[in-house]
């Protein structure tokens, strides 16, 4: 037991780096970076998307090698070579890009690669009761240690990946934003133990892009810029936002919503949503959008949110009801109708429903809308990478090269990519015949659009859509951020357990009032799993 | 018995220039290229190995050999690599005549005589001498052995099944063909005919199909005694003795089981790899502008067909030197 | 390869997992659980089918017991290479090289030199055989970093001409009576041929579901970075797959030299193909990640059921293959409607 | 199938946008530009070794100028059938029945009836045929939701059953003058079969590199999740891409048939693993959403130049197999090893 005993260099600190350095094919990620964590503390990493900070966590966590610099462990300089050596000292990580193997169960991806052992054979017991034990500690009992953990909603999906990182013996965790695909009552359940861990002893490296959450959670907070350190040791609590920002992004951002335009109430529905039913995930839907009108809808992970945005776009079928656009009935089950009627969605889950990893920007940019460039079948990359261009621009990708892969991207400015599809062609007019990839879009389903987006981005995607809007398209908003809906959609609908309880306009809802709405339903618990697993009783 | 398992070509199926043969005179030197499909079974490896056997028996011979791949196409490459090295003749074992007709006579037009082995190009403007068995006769050996066999039992209904070699190639349907031809002489039919592929699995496969399809029979014909090692391990492994086998071909093997008699199989019929043998002799005769010294013609004749004989016990013994 | 077309399984409602009666044979869940269902009615309707064409021969009990073994003994050698085969598309990879392997071992396990050393040197023999190229496919796609497809088909050449080279293509006679005998041996009424691929079935399902290198397989087929980040040693568990492929392969071999009493370089040709297919079929996904070994020996039945449907109804080469095709597509229809509509029914909600 | 081991390959080197030189023959990027420099020194080699065995040879250029044909038209008809799959694997699937399917196209257009139509019915014939398989396996894959690999392994097997029985297994004799002259007939000094492979491989390029069809096949392979959310019709776009492989099968079967004068049931077997394998040592990820249609045809030279070099070398089938398996090895090895230093030398920062 005695080497457990974490050894503290004299102010307690357990992690110390000193000028680490680390390089990718024509990229400076980490540029000399200073960090110093103490046991037993919250320390907060800020930082734009593209800052260095999910490199930083790899390097930490044995995944990437440092090209120079010093990293100290518990007072002694170490290099790990593989993420095994870094578990076995100590350090559990949860990755920004969900790390788990599909067709396992939540149990055998809680203990991947130290599973609870006999002789080679899974002691299959023991670890479903070691994960229910885990599971509870993270309030979240409900969620069955036998099921296959493809068959969780993306928020189970993060429990589980939190489950992985409590299961080793870990003395310093690290979560790279865990809290963006979580809803609001699930980020207080993941506060409540990191205050749990951090009593214990253990050391948490934070990453989020909210500031709110900083300010709650955190102790210190380290600023990356460009791969640099640009301030260490602040204090989460008193350090003013500005002053945060500042640090890093260097320019001085106003974190408000662009302000509401008034406009007709009367006009005619470009969206009419009616009755829309699929079994199990939304039931009896109608909503509407008016041409220049962003309806938001709030609710909690796994209200069926995303299944109403994927099926009113045709990427699912629906059961019963239907969807009108312009007056016309689109045909149930048909992305290609939706398009063709002028609907585009920005999907949930970038990776699996949205990007091609290894083709450049540019033509992930230029997805939907490629083939409006071309010219008699043939395609106008020049064209496409210009227009592309603008897209980077306005929502400040970073790096804006477009002909890079887009695996080569950090999350957040994954993200743009994504949302960036559907901007294509409506910036400002530069009054040429050369908005060829104009996009004919006129309802765009954005659904989490901010997922992982820094402040900075973020105000700017605002008033992004806030312009579409103003242009004449409809927008409908889905996020699990409420302040993200109350301050930019004109009309709010609060979704729960798959139906629509209410709808008001957006300036006339208070923040605790849509909790109290979306939250109602949660005393059931029945967001994440369902059901409860019968067999494991038997099997324990 | 591993006999087979010993390697080299047996030496009876090469002829060395004894003294009182006027061809066996050296003549002048030349080279003889020589293309057959990749050996994947013991007679297309007789095939090859004879032919450089009987290659090297001549001191006036240098054998050029390219071994073509897996199919039509990759011969018709390899030859046009061989014709461009210009030999003094080419003998030529094609994957399938009617596909390398066209090399033949490319060969032909570039001034090589080509020596046309076993099977048959389409055009005789495409070869100088073909060489070859008689797959149909073959069948018909097979067919009359098994017919008085039956008479001599008896059987005037016998069930009779067919183990084919590969199904796609010409030569089986002639064999096939045969078969059911010297049957119904007699008013027989085949009860079941399964197709193997000349490897011993795949005739070990059939056979045990076959033989589950057909609970009794009275007498099996089986192509090629390669996939035979197969067939009668299938017959063992059924437990089954109550037919007659006749194989194919004429292997060492198969030769010597006849002779034992302690099996179920009575007969082969023969189709014989030494035939690459002689086409290495004649194409040294064609390349040096000679004749067969027993025949009174000048020069070497055109078309030669094999006899498919019979090997019983009775004459075993002397066909064992021929078995490959 | 990828499905190209969205799967609408990917994301599948939600079920009540307690029913055990689905459980209870497929750990890997219902999905798994619908498809073999859906492969044993395609074998049901096999079965029906040679009744009904040949009721002369069903008739009679004593062939139909013989008609199940003949049909086993001849699914065993393929079956237990396939176990192999699955385990590596779980794994992520693909093993060209079976048949290859599978003569290579036949072959050098019956030289005249290993044959003088007894059935125990010729087992010897095959199982080095088969572990070692196993192993140097391993080493060439962990370490080496070359994409399975082409590290075995280069393994798959080579190792066909080594073997026709080590047997100067020559068809190889095994002499020993004990390895002959695996062919010819049963054990209560059971052909030896039948038990062995039933162990090495149940040894296969065993591995994959309940132990570690069961379930780190199907982490590094599934996510190989997942599997890095957990601190598995991917590069050393493919070339453990390999390896397994390779001794499946031996063991594999051994079990058609008895069947042939002899080998040959030419033998278990395109072995790789029917053994990937059955696998597919048996509802592994080719792009790793998930599989199962009961569905893969399933798979192996339905072909060899087939052959002997075809054998006992004595249909001409060309329109088997044409009917085996349209089996085959129809056998994969009616798997992918049953499971359609098992899960539907499963999910149902109250 | 998945790489199991982290592929340096994926994540290549970023180069000043404007680099004209490394991107003019391959819109696909420096590493696709590495991968095919290798492979073209994989090619010197070859050839180098073909010169140092057989100097008497090379010493006549007449030879050498015949030899570079010969090895060309050898290339000629896979090559044409290696484009099409080439799409097929980048949009995410396999064929497996390329082969076959040129075999039954070839026996359609030869049989006695067609041939009375002259040499326009056999070519509309094979052209057909082609494309009427490759939408046969296109509509079981997209509509009918198959496994690729499952969908045309059923069809390999049915179509060399319907070849088998049209031909009656009998080789068919093509006498159409036109059709038979396409394999002798030579274009300013250049064999027609030549011509066409150039021809084909130059539309396959533009239609991957520079269309909308091309982009959506990118899409379809690399992630057909995003590509049917971003409004493109995976299914009909699937289809297609099985009717393209179906229509290089078919010209694929006119050039074979032209060289053989005839066509066989039996004919063009195991194509289907000399496209993969060429596409794949080209540099197509199996695993759909990359590929380069150069690549590819060096993949095929490479073989065919390997065979030559052994039909020069007057090797045994055995050896051939033996080193042809080291090659490949070989051949992938280096272009690893080029491709990484060739990307540290590209993006080397001043
Ligand atoms: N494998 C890689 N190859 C090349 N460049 C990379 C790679 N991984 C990261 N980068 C680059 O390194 C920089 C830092 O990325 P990182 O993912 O650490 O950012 P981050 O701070 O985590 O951003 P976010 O908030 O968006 O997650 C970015 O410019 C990114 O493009
Ligand atoms: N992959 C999945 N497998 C099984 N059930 C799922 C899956 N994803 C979602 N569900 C279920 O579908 C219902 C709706 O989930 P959905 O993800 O649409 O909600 P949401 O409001 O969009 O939440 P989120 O913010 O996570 O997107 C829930 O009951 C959830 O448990
Ligand atoms: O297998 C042999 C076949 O290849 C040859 O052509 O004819 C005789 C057969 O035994
Ligand atoms: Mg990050
Ligand atoms: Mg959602």
């Amino acid at each position: 037991m005695d080497e457990n005993v974490i050894q503290e260099s004299g102010d307690g600190v357990i992690l110390r780096l000193t000028d680490v350095v680390k390089t990718f094919p024509g990229v400076r990620a980490l540029d000399g970076v200073q960090l110093e964590v103490r046991a037993g503390e919250v320390h907060c990493l800020l930082g734009q998307n593209g800052a260095g900070k999910s490199t930083l966590i790899k390097v930490l966590a044995g995944v990437h090698r440092p090209d120079s610099g010093r990293v100290e462990w518990r007072g002694r300089p170490v290099e790990f070579a593989n993420p095994q050596a870094a578990m076995r000292a100590g350090i559990a990580t949860i990755y920004q890009e969900l790390d788990l193997v599909d067709d396992l169960s939540v149990a055998e991806n809680a203990f991947l690669g130290h599973e609870p052992r006999r002789l080679g054979f899974v002691r299959r017991g023991e670890t479903a009761r070691r994960t229910r034990a885990i599971l509870e500690r993270l309030g979240h009992g409900e969620i069955p240690a036998r099921r296959p953990v493809h068959r969780l909603p993306s928020a189970g999906k993060q429990i589980v990946s939190m489950a992985r990182a409590l299961s080793h013996d870990a003395k310093l965790i690290i979560m790279d934003e865990p809290s963006a695909v979580l809803a609001h009552d699930e980020v207080g359940n993941l506060f409540r133990i990191i205050r749990e861990l951090t009593a214990a002893g253990i050391a948490v490296v934070y990453i989020s892009h909210r500031m709110e959450e900083i300010r709650e959670i955190g102790d210190r907070v380290t600023v990356l810029k460009d791969g640099r350190t640009t301030a260490a040791g602040l204090s989460a609590r008193e350090t003013p936002t500005r002053d945060l920002v500042t640090r890093m992004t260097g320019r001085t951002i106003e974190y408000v919503f662009p302000d509401r335009v008034t406009h007709a109430t009367d006009a005619a529905p470009l969206l009419e949503v009616r009755g829309l039913t699929r079994h199990g995930e939304f039931a009896d839907v109608s909503l509407t959008v008016r041409p220049g009108e962003i309806v938001g809808i709030a609710g909690l992970v796994g209200s069926g949110r995303s299944e109403l945005l994927e099926t009113i776009f045709g990427a699912r079928r629906a059961e019963a009801g239907t969807v009108v656009m312009d007056g016309r009935r689109l045909r149930a089950g048909s992305v290609g109708a939706a398009v063709r009627a002028g609907l585009g969605m920005a999907p949930e889950e970038r990776k699996s429903q949205a990007l091609l990893l290894d083709e450049p920007i540019y033509r992930n940019v230029t997805l939907a809308g490629f083939s409006r460039f071309a010219a008699g079948g043939f395609t106008r990359t020049a064209r496409e990478a210009a227009s592309a261009r603008a897209v980077a621009a306005r929502l400040d990708l970073r790096p804006p090269d477009v002909h890079r892969p887009v695996r080569q991207l950090s999350g957040g400015n994954q993200q743009k990519v994504v949302v960036g599809r559907w901007l294509v062609g409506t910036g400002p007019r530069n009054g040429g015949p050369h908005d060829a990839g104009a996009t004919p879009t006129r309802l765009l389903l954005l659904d989490e659009p901010t997922r992982g987006v820094d402040v900075g981005a973020r105000a700017e995607l605002y008033q992004v859509v806030r312009d579409l809007a103003a242009a004449g398209l409809g927008v409908l908003l889905v996020s699990s951020e409420v302040p993200e809906v109350l301050g930019l959609a004109d009309r709010v609908l609060i979704m729960r357990e798959g139906s629509v309880i209410h709808e008001a306009p957006g300036g006339e809802l208070d923040e605790e009032a849509v909790l109290d709405m979306i939250m109602a339903g949660s005393l059931t618990t029945g967001a994440l799993a369902a059901e409860t697993d019968t067999t494991e009783g038997e099997a324990a | 018995a591993c006999t087979s398992n010993e390697q080299g070509p047996s030496t009876a199926q090469t002829k060395g220039p004894e003294g009182d043969n006027a061809n066996a005179a050296p003549g002048k030197a030349v080279t003889i290229g020589f293309s057959a499909p990749a050996a994947d079974h013991g007679w297309m490896a007789a095939i090859t190995n004879n032919a450089k056997a009987q290659a090297a028996a001549y001191s006036d011979v240098t054998f050029n050999s390219v071994e073509a791949g897996a199919d039509a196409a990759a011969q018709r490459a390899a030859l046009d690599t061989l014709i461009s090295q210009k030999p003094d003749a080419i003998v030529m074992l094609p994957h399938d005549g009617k596909e390398l007709t066209a090399s033949g006579l490319k060969a032909m037009q570039a001034g090589i005589p080509v020596i046309n082995l076993d099977r048959a190009f389409t055009q005789a403007l495409a070869y100088r001498v073909m060489i070859k068995g008689d797959n149909y006769g073959m069948g018909v050996s097979a067919g009359n052995f098994v017919v008085a066999q039956m008479k001599a039992k008896g059987i005037t209904n016998p069930v009779i099944g067919e183990i084919a070699g590969i199904d796609s190639l010409e030569l089986t349907q002639q064999r096939s063909q045969g078969f059911k031809d010297a049957l119904a002489t007699a008013g027989f039919t085949v009860a079941n005919r399964r197709a193997a592929e000349f490897t011993i699995d795949t005739g070990q496969r059939e056979a045990t199909n076959l033989l589950q399809a057909l609970p009794k029979i009275d007498a099996l014909w089986n192509h090629d005694d390669d996939q035979g090692v197969g067939v009668l391990a299938a017959v063992q492994q059924a437990n089954r003795s109550e037919f007659i086998m006749v194989g194919g071909a004429g292997s060492k093997a198969a030769i010597e089981a006849i002779q034992a008699d302690n099996s179920v199989l009575k007969a082969t019929v023969t189709y014989s790899p030494s035939m690459a043998s002689s086409a290495i002799s004649l194409a040294r005769l064609v390349a040096q502008g000679r004749g067969l010294a027993d025949l009174v013609e000048l020069s070497v004749p055109k078309d030669i067909t094999l006899a498919s004989e019979t090997i019983t016990k009775e004459n075993a013994a002397n066909y064992l030197q021929l078995g490959f | 390869m990828k499905a190209t077309t969205a799967d609408p399984g990917t994301r599948p409602a939600i079920s009540k997992d307690g029913d055990g009666l689905r459980r209870w044979w497929s750990s890997e869940g219902n999905e798994f659980a619908g498809r073999n269902l859906a492969l044993i009615g395609v074998l049901v309707v096999l079965v029906v089918l040679g009744v009904l064409t040949r009721p002369d021969l069903y008739s009679d009990p004593e062939w139909v017991r013989n008609n199940i073994f003949t049909i086993l003994q001849q699914a065993s050698a393929i079956g237990v290479v396939t176990v192999g085969m699955t385990f590596v598309i779980i794994g992520g990879g693909i093993d060209l090289s079976v048949g290859a392997i599978m003569a290579l071992a036949g072959v050098w396990a019956t030289t005249v030199a290993t044959q003088s050393f007894g059935a125990g040197g010729m087992i010897f023999t095959a199982i080095a055989v088969g572990v070692g190229t196993g192993l140097v496919n391993g080493l060439l796609i962990s370490y080496g970093r070359l994409v399975p497809f082409i590290a075995t088909l280069a393994m798959m050449v080579a190792a066909r001409g080594l073997a026709a080279s080590i047997s100067g293509k020559q068809t190889q006679i095994s002499g020993d009576a004990t390895i002959n005998g695996i062919a010819s041996t049963e054990i209560l009424g059971v052909p030896l041929l039948v038990i062995i691929l039933v162990l090495v079935v149940a040894a296969g399902w065993v591995l994959l579901n309940r132990t570690t290198f069961g379930r780190r397989t199907v982490a590094v087929g599934g996510n190989p970075e997942a599997a890095r980040l957990a601190g598995i040693n991917v590069k050393r568990h493919t070339l453990l797959l390999y390896a397994l492929s390779g001794l499946c392969c031996g063991i594999g071999a051994l079990m058609l030299t008895a069947q042939a009493n002899s080998a040959q370089a030419a033998m278990a040709n395109l072995y790789e193909l029917d053994a990937i297919a059955a696998a597919i079929i048996g509802g592994t996904l080719l792009s790793g990640g998930r599989g199962t070994i009961v569905g893969a020996l399933f798979g192996v039945l339905v072909f060899s059921t087939i052959t002997n449907l075809f054998a006992i109804n004595n249909l001409t080469t060309e329109s088997q293959n044409m009917i085996k095709g349209g089996i085959i597509v129809a056998a994969v229809l009616i798997q992918q409607f049953r499971f359609g509509s098992l899960t539907k029914l499963f999910s149902r909600r109250p």
